[in-house]
């Protein structure tokens, strides 16, 4: 059994952006696509998802060429795709979510008590017995919600399985069942095309790579012959001398002392400070609190307990208007939920929390404000060049993060919380974030990293918090400290 | 490595333990399942009761029932295109046309037959409906006030007077008591027991609110949004075309100038149940209860004697009450 | 009024052939046409502009005063001669008489008599009359009085509603073998309305003896509610108009015993004939009220008679 | 610092170059720019002007600039409503309420005042209105639903009957032309041209349209999405207060039953216009284009002496019509 992908080339509009595809894998193969954001990674597994039509190219399976004009087709050959957002019906049990289109009936009726059943069963078996088939979908996180997701394709054994960016969203144990239940895959025979950022993950479960750039294949190759510089620069298409910055000198006085915090059912008796010129990562497993803390911070949610000073005053804001006069801001964990505003153009998106700032009168200044939101593309390298126009939602999601991160750049904080910053980025791209973020550190502003990607926690910070259900269960100076020392404080071992 | 950092379970849903009632909520929070929407309408009961001495008198609540007949059978169709993320503007007018139409026929057919004629041109323009709006992509809203207007034209078209059957078989329907309940609510109430089971408990049921929760996924997972769409339509279609001819049964005289802003009577009954028209959230059982409200709201003013005007202003503000109270006691957005 | 009704207008009612005509257009501008009266007047007035062979454009505001401005102005447009305004609820259309007037186009009302403003003429019912005419016939008819209850059409911007239950009650209310309970909510007109005000009416009054209502399509739905309740050999009706389907049913002797004709089809022709004769400059009558007889079963049949003939014949 | 090939623009927004004119496009598409929409509306001129010799009269014209006025208003504050995801079905109660007010006030004030007043209540209204939904976080549907009543009820309370002031200034601001175009057609352009500067290039405007599309993106950077929503609820009670204001005083009386149905032409305008329900998406030129087709519609039918219920059978199929041309040359989903 192979799948094959021949000269598969799109267009949208007159804009070309795959420029015709080859790629081959077999049995039991996982074959690894990677590339920089906007390479057209996503747009290439949605032709071979049947979700969009390609303009030009063949795909062949076990030999039958395919011929893929709806979800239908492809579900019916056997392919069944993750995609890179989310698609659940948040109003819906995960049950349902699960089995839909072919939920268990019993006397023409559907047997809702059957159906849990195999649901629960299904995630069971597939190591996500953590998440409740019963639960309405939207209520479950985010990592939860990509478990589902994972499930859904699974309901019927797919003869290939495409996952993009399956662990943008997971961290720790949920990857590793991630991981355990893709071996499983390919010990049945199951072709599964792995699309990630995280270059580690590739080669620990990749058998083969393939590499685009700008909607070409520019290598195919192995975990075996070659190394994650090489492969970064394959997809930058440029050698990246390093990926984190140097480490920046002392920081300054404390700006943010937070003492005892507490949230009913989030957090308890929380105390951290952070200093001018600090970047500290906060790290924790999924559900550890760490998002409640930020919103909290942000004066999205009120405290039960607790006190936050700002530069030794009180700090109550009574929302996310006054946070920001304060001088903070958020880069929130859900880009499409909270981070976006998927209607408009990127340039609406990015002046979004600014808009006051260059004024004409009662009326923006729209030359102003598009030279700002200019600065903006091109300092953050946002693909397309000329993007400022354009929907947000058309851009790749890398592109979408940056173009959120620029939106709080512009309003100038004094203290950032980055929830999850990197999560769908390319390695490129994060490097140019990493170095943001350090020159803003450099000119002084405090930055909360929260991160599930231990790498970068440590390798990005100055220091590192770690966080176990609710509480702050240790601190670690980013110089010294290794994966597993920060890991094991996270599932509340060690001190 | 993965026995270690199962989290507890984060929120459980915890309606799924009294799972053996018939699950009517069909998306989204079931909003009688809130204290604040039974607490509006016991309030509302127990006003009417204490406040006037007619209330509880046979004739009284028989007339509620069958008061509430119209708007309950409009209510339920709206619901499932409400499902769907759509809207249904075209009610009232093939309540009017079903009617006249059907009284039509009377002078022909057997009565049996009229009236069923008169149910499938509401399942007609239901699907005119959904095949235009499914098949064009086109916006439910501008659809279906195109139709309004032309099933009202159309209703004239069919006679410009009203239309009084002589033979009164043709009142059957609408007058019948079954002991000392109305044979037209216990259709209503039928068709919000199937009506609740279909969208509960069949495919066809469930993909019609998936599809308001989110179309893309339904699409993806291999479920054809166009047909889901077209039936959702054709049941909201067939509901008014049974409204329409009780109705007409009812008064005895079809006439086409019937229906005028009845959709908006429906729509507000299936929203005071917590639906949501942005699709995918709503509840069969809380739709019921909407209707209740609307009826109860009427009925009270009436007894009281309030002066039309004056009902108006006070029917606006409880509502606005009602939907207060019922907001307050869900704590979060519905 | 009296006996004198077509007198003054040569040639109106029952639609001889007439020779004039000429090529005359006439626009009808209806306020609406969503209730049996209006649309009868609709057809009659095109049915006369048929029979005199003149062109009748009508319009249907659909009970927007600005879209019957609108219409106004699209006849106007279309360069009618003259304009025939059936106005329904609108008591009064001043911009639309001044636009007209403006033109140089002479306007006939219909039923409706505005309150404001200049029109040539109009030709309607003494509403207040009908209403008396009910209230003495049900005075005589419940020697022992009794509660009568009262279905009134519409929001009150229409003085043809109020002076009908004025006309009613100026009888009624006197008397003091009466009591009168007036229905808290409005009928709309229709007989759906009158069916479920008059329900809701029987839940506090279960008592009454008589119920009057301001057209007999409010009464129609009213009389079936009288008989689901049991109470039809309890409570008589008396309504306005003479539709079709009261004239049958106070024909057959039930409980739905007297009625006052506002006859939209005479009315009508007469409307057209009306405008005619001032576009041949004839000298018209300025208002002109169009004689309402009381209905009671000894009449009804002949007046279903007519009914049918011109029905038929037009 | 990057070398490499950047990728050529995919789908450069083409309206960016041409900044020179006010880009009214508030969100999503402009259906005026696609070619369907256009070729719809100049069907139907071309249709009107060819079939009917009175269509390019002066007089006729003039009719139709006027006859747009109302729809137009209600429109704008409509489509600043649905850009925020809401709906203001109140509309057309608070054209009767504004208009009998002022109406009634001319006894006692001076005309300008009385005017004044009127729109003042519109203004209210909609405070209320905004009031409620963004305050207690309530469905717009159903409070302006409630509002529709009340207000309507208020409406007759203040004077059952309508009410003609004597002073024929009253009628000046409904009836004077500036050369051949009708003053309150004037006004009704300027509200869409200071109207679309307000979405497009405030604050404020641009908060209201970024609100329909994500209202959670919106807050968490820092602006108030309730300040917003009633800044938007308030924008439309004061258009339907102007049209109020302006309907009384051309039609020379003001009757508490005027209005009814409006905001169903108001929304049909918007979504014609390709505006969509669900919020973030609308323009205001399109809007404008929505209003002109509706107006073109009746006018057509009209001058044809088109019998009334063929004329309501028309309208709906010609609407229809209209939107399948329009959706067809839009190719992707409105
Ligand atoms: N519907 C669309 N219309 C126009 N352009 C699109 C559309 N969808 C995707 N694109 C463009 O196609 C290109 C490839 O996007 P794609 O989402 O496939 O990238 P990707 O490799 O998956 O990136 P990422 O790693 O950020 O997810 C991008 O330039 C994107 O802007
Ligand atoms: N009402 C709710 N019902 C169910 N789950 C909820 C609800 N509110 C929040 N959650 C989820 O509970 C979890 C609480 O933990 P939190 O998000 O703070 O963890 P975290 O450390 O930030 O983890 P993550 O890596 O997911 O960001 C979140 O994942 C959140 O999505
Ligand atoms: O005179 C008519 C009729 O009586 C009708 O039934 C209601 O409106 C009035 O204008
Ligand atoms: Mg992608
Ligand atoms: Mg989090």
């Amino acid at each position: 059994m192979t799948l094959r992908i021949r000269g598969v080339r799109k267009s949208f509009g007159p804009v070309e952006v795959l420029h015709g595809i080859d790629l081959e894998a077999g049995k039991g193969e996982v074959l690894a696509v990677v590339g920089a954001n906007g390479a057209g990674k996503s747009t290439l597994i949605k032709i071979l998802a049947g979700a969009q039509p390609a303009s030009e190219g063949e795909l062949w399976l076990d030999g039958d060429r395919l011929d893929l004009r709806s979800p239908h087709d492809a579900h019916e050959a056997g392919i069944r795709t993750v995609y890179q957002e989310l698609t659940l019906v948040p109003e819906l049990t995960v049950t349902e979510n699960l089995l839909i289109g072919s939920l268990p009936k019993r006397a023409g009726l559907i047997d809702w008590a059957a159906a849990h059943r195999r649901a629960q069963a299904l995630l069971d078996e597939l190591g996500f017995g953590a998440v409740k088939a019963t639960t309405k979908a939207g209520r479950l996180s985010v990592a939860r919600q990509q478990m589902v997701e994972i499930a859904k394709a699974l309901v019927s054994e797919p003869k290939v399985l495409v996952l993009d960016e399956p662990s943008a969203v997971l961290a720790g144990g949920d990857l590793d069942s991630l991981f355990a239940l893709i071996r499983r895959l390919q010990e049945r025979g199951v072709i599964v095309i792995y699309i990630s950022h995280r270059l580690a993950e590739v080669a620990a479960l990749a058998n083969s790579i393939v590499v685009i750039r700008d909607g070409t294949v520019v290598a195919t190759t192995t975990p075996a012959e070659t190394d994650e510089s090489e492969l970064i620069a394959l997809m930058a298409g440029r050698r990246l001398e390093r990926i984190y910055p140097d480490r920046r000198p002392a920081a300054g006085d404390t700006v943010l002392a937070v003492h005892g915090l507490s949230r009913d059912g989030e957090f308890s008796d929380v105390s951290f400070e952070l200093r001018a010129g600090e970047i500290v990562g906060l790290f924790g497993l999924v559900g550890a609190g760490r998002s409640e803390l930020a919103h909290c911070l942000f004066g999205d949610t009120r405290p039960d307990g607790g006190s936050v000073r700002l530069d030794g005053a009180d700090l109550r804001p009574s929302g996310p208007g006054a946070a920001i006069r304060s001088g903070l801001a958020l880069v929130t964990e859900d880009r499409k939920r909270t981070g976006i505003v998927a209607s408009m153009t990127v340039r609406d998106n990015i002046a979004m929390a600014t808009m006051r700032a260059s004024m004409r009168g009662p009326l923006i200044d729209r030359p102003a404000q598009g030279a700002r939101v200019a600065g903006m593309v091109e300092r953050f390298d946002i693909r397309p060049a000329h993007s400022a126009g354009m929907r947000i939602d058309r851009l790749s999601g890398g592109n979408q993060q940056k173009a959120i991160l620029a939106k709080w750049l512009l309003a100038g904080p004094r203290v950032l919380i980055l929830d999850e910053p990197t999560r769908g980025v390319d390695m490129a791209t994060r490097v140019d974030i990493y170095r943001t973020v350090d020159e803003l550190a450099r000119a002084g502003c405090t930055v909360l990293l929260i991160s599930s990607d231990l790498t970068e926690v440590i390798g990005a910070t100055d220091r590192v918090l770690v966080m176990h259900e609710g509480r702050i269960a240790g601190e670690l100076d980013s110089a010294g400290a290794t994966e597993d020392q920060v890991l094991a404080r996270s599932i509340g071992e060690a001190a | 490595m993965t026995s270690q950092t199962a989290p507890p379970p984060v929120e459980d849903d915890r309606r799924t333990s009294r799972r053996q009632l018939p699950r009517l909520v069909v998306g989204g929070r079931d909003v009688t399942s809130g204290v604040g929407f039974v607490v509006a309408l016991v309030l509302l009961v127990v006003l009417a009761a204490v406040t006037t001495e007619n209330f509880l008198t046979e004739q009284n609540l028989t007339n509620l029932l069958r008061q509430m007949v119209t708007v309950g059978l409009l209510a339920y169709g709206m619901l499932v295109v409400i499902l769907t993320a759509g809207i249904d503007l075209s009610v009232g007018s093939v309540v009017a046309f079903s009617g006249i139409v059907s009284a039509g026929l009377v002078a022909d057919l057997p009565i049996p037959l009229a009236l069923t004629v008169g149910v499938l041109a509401g399942v007609g323009f239901g699907l005119v409906n959904g095949l235009l709006i499914a098949g064009f992509d086109l916006a439910p809203f501008v659809v279906t006030l195109a139709a309004l207007t032309t099933i009202r034209g159309l209703a004239f078209v069919y006679s410009e007077v009203p239309i009084a059957p002589e033979d009164p078989g043709f009142f059957t329907l609408g007058t019948a008591l079954a002991g000392p309940i109305p044979v037209p609510t216990l259709i209503m109430v039928g068709v919000f027991l199937v009506g609740g089971i279909f969208l509960t408990r069949t495919p066809a049921g469930r993909a019609i609110v998936a599809i308001g929760g989110n179309r893309e996924t339904v699409r993806l997972a291999g479920i054809s949004v166009k047909k889901h769409l077209v039936l959702a339509y054709t049941i909201s279609g067939t509901c008014a075309g049974l409204a329409g001819v009780i109705l007409a049964s009812r008064v005895g005289i079809a006439q086409p100038s019937v229906g005028v802003a009845f959709e908006l009577d429906a729509i507000a009954a299936c929203v005071i149940g917590g639906a949501s028209l942005a699709g995918g959230r709503g509840s069969v059982r809380a739709t019921l209860g909407g209707v209740l409200v609307l009826s109860l709201i009427n009925n009270l003013l009436n007894l009281h004697g309030v002066q039309s005007f004056w009902q108006q202003v006070l029917k606006g503000l409880i509502i606005i009450a009602v939907i207060i109270v019922q907001r307050r006691s869900m704590g979060e957005r519905a | 009024g009296g006996s004198d009704d077509s007198d003054d207008t040569s040639g109106g009612g029952g639609g001889e052939e007439t020779s004039e005509g000429g090529d005359y257009t006439i626009g009808v501008a209806n306020f609406t046409l969503g209730g049996p009266y209006f649309n009868g007047m609709d057809t009659a007035i095109r049915a006369q502009a048929e029979d005199r062979g003149v062109e009748a454009i009508s319009t249907d505001a659909n009970g927007d005063a600005a879209k019957l401005a609108s219409d106004v102005e699209d006849l106007i447009s279309r360069g009618v001669d003259a304009v025939i305004i059936s106005g329904g609820p609108l008591e009064s259309a001043p911009a639309v008489l001044n636009s007209l007037s403006a033109a140089g186009i002479p306007v006939v009302l219909v039923d409706r008599q505005f309150q404001t403003g200049e029109y040539t003429s109009w030709l309607g019912p003494d509403n207040e009359r009908i209403g008396v005419q009910d209230g003495e016939f049900i005075a005589e008819y419940l020697p022992d009085g009794g509660k009568v209850g009262i279905i009134k059409g519409g929001p009150a911007d229409n003085s043809i509603g109020l002076a009908r239950t004025e006309g009613f009650t100026s009888v009624i209310g006197s008397n003091p073998a009466f009591e009168v309970v007036e229905a808290p909510d409005f009928g709309g007109w229709g007989s759906d309305g009158g069916l479920t005000v008059m329900e809701n009416l029987l839940a506090s009054h279960p008592d009454m003896a008589a119920v009057f209502c301001e057209n007999d399509a409010m009464c129609l739905g009213a009389q079936r509610a009288i008989e689901n309740a049991g109470l039809t050999d309890q409570i008589v009706l008396a309504g306005v108009d003479g539709q079709l389907e009261a004239l049958e049913a106070i024909a057959t002797g039930g409980n739905y015993v007297v009625t006052g004709l506002n006859s939209a089809d005479e009315i009508g022709r007469l409307g057209l004939d009306r405008a005619l004769d001032i576009l041949d400059g004839e000298d018209v009558e300025k208002d002109t009220v169009v004689d309402s007889p009381q209905i009671t079963q000894d009449n009804a049949q002949e007046h279903i008679d007519r009914l049918n003939e011109i029905t038929s014949g037009s």
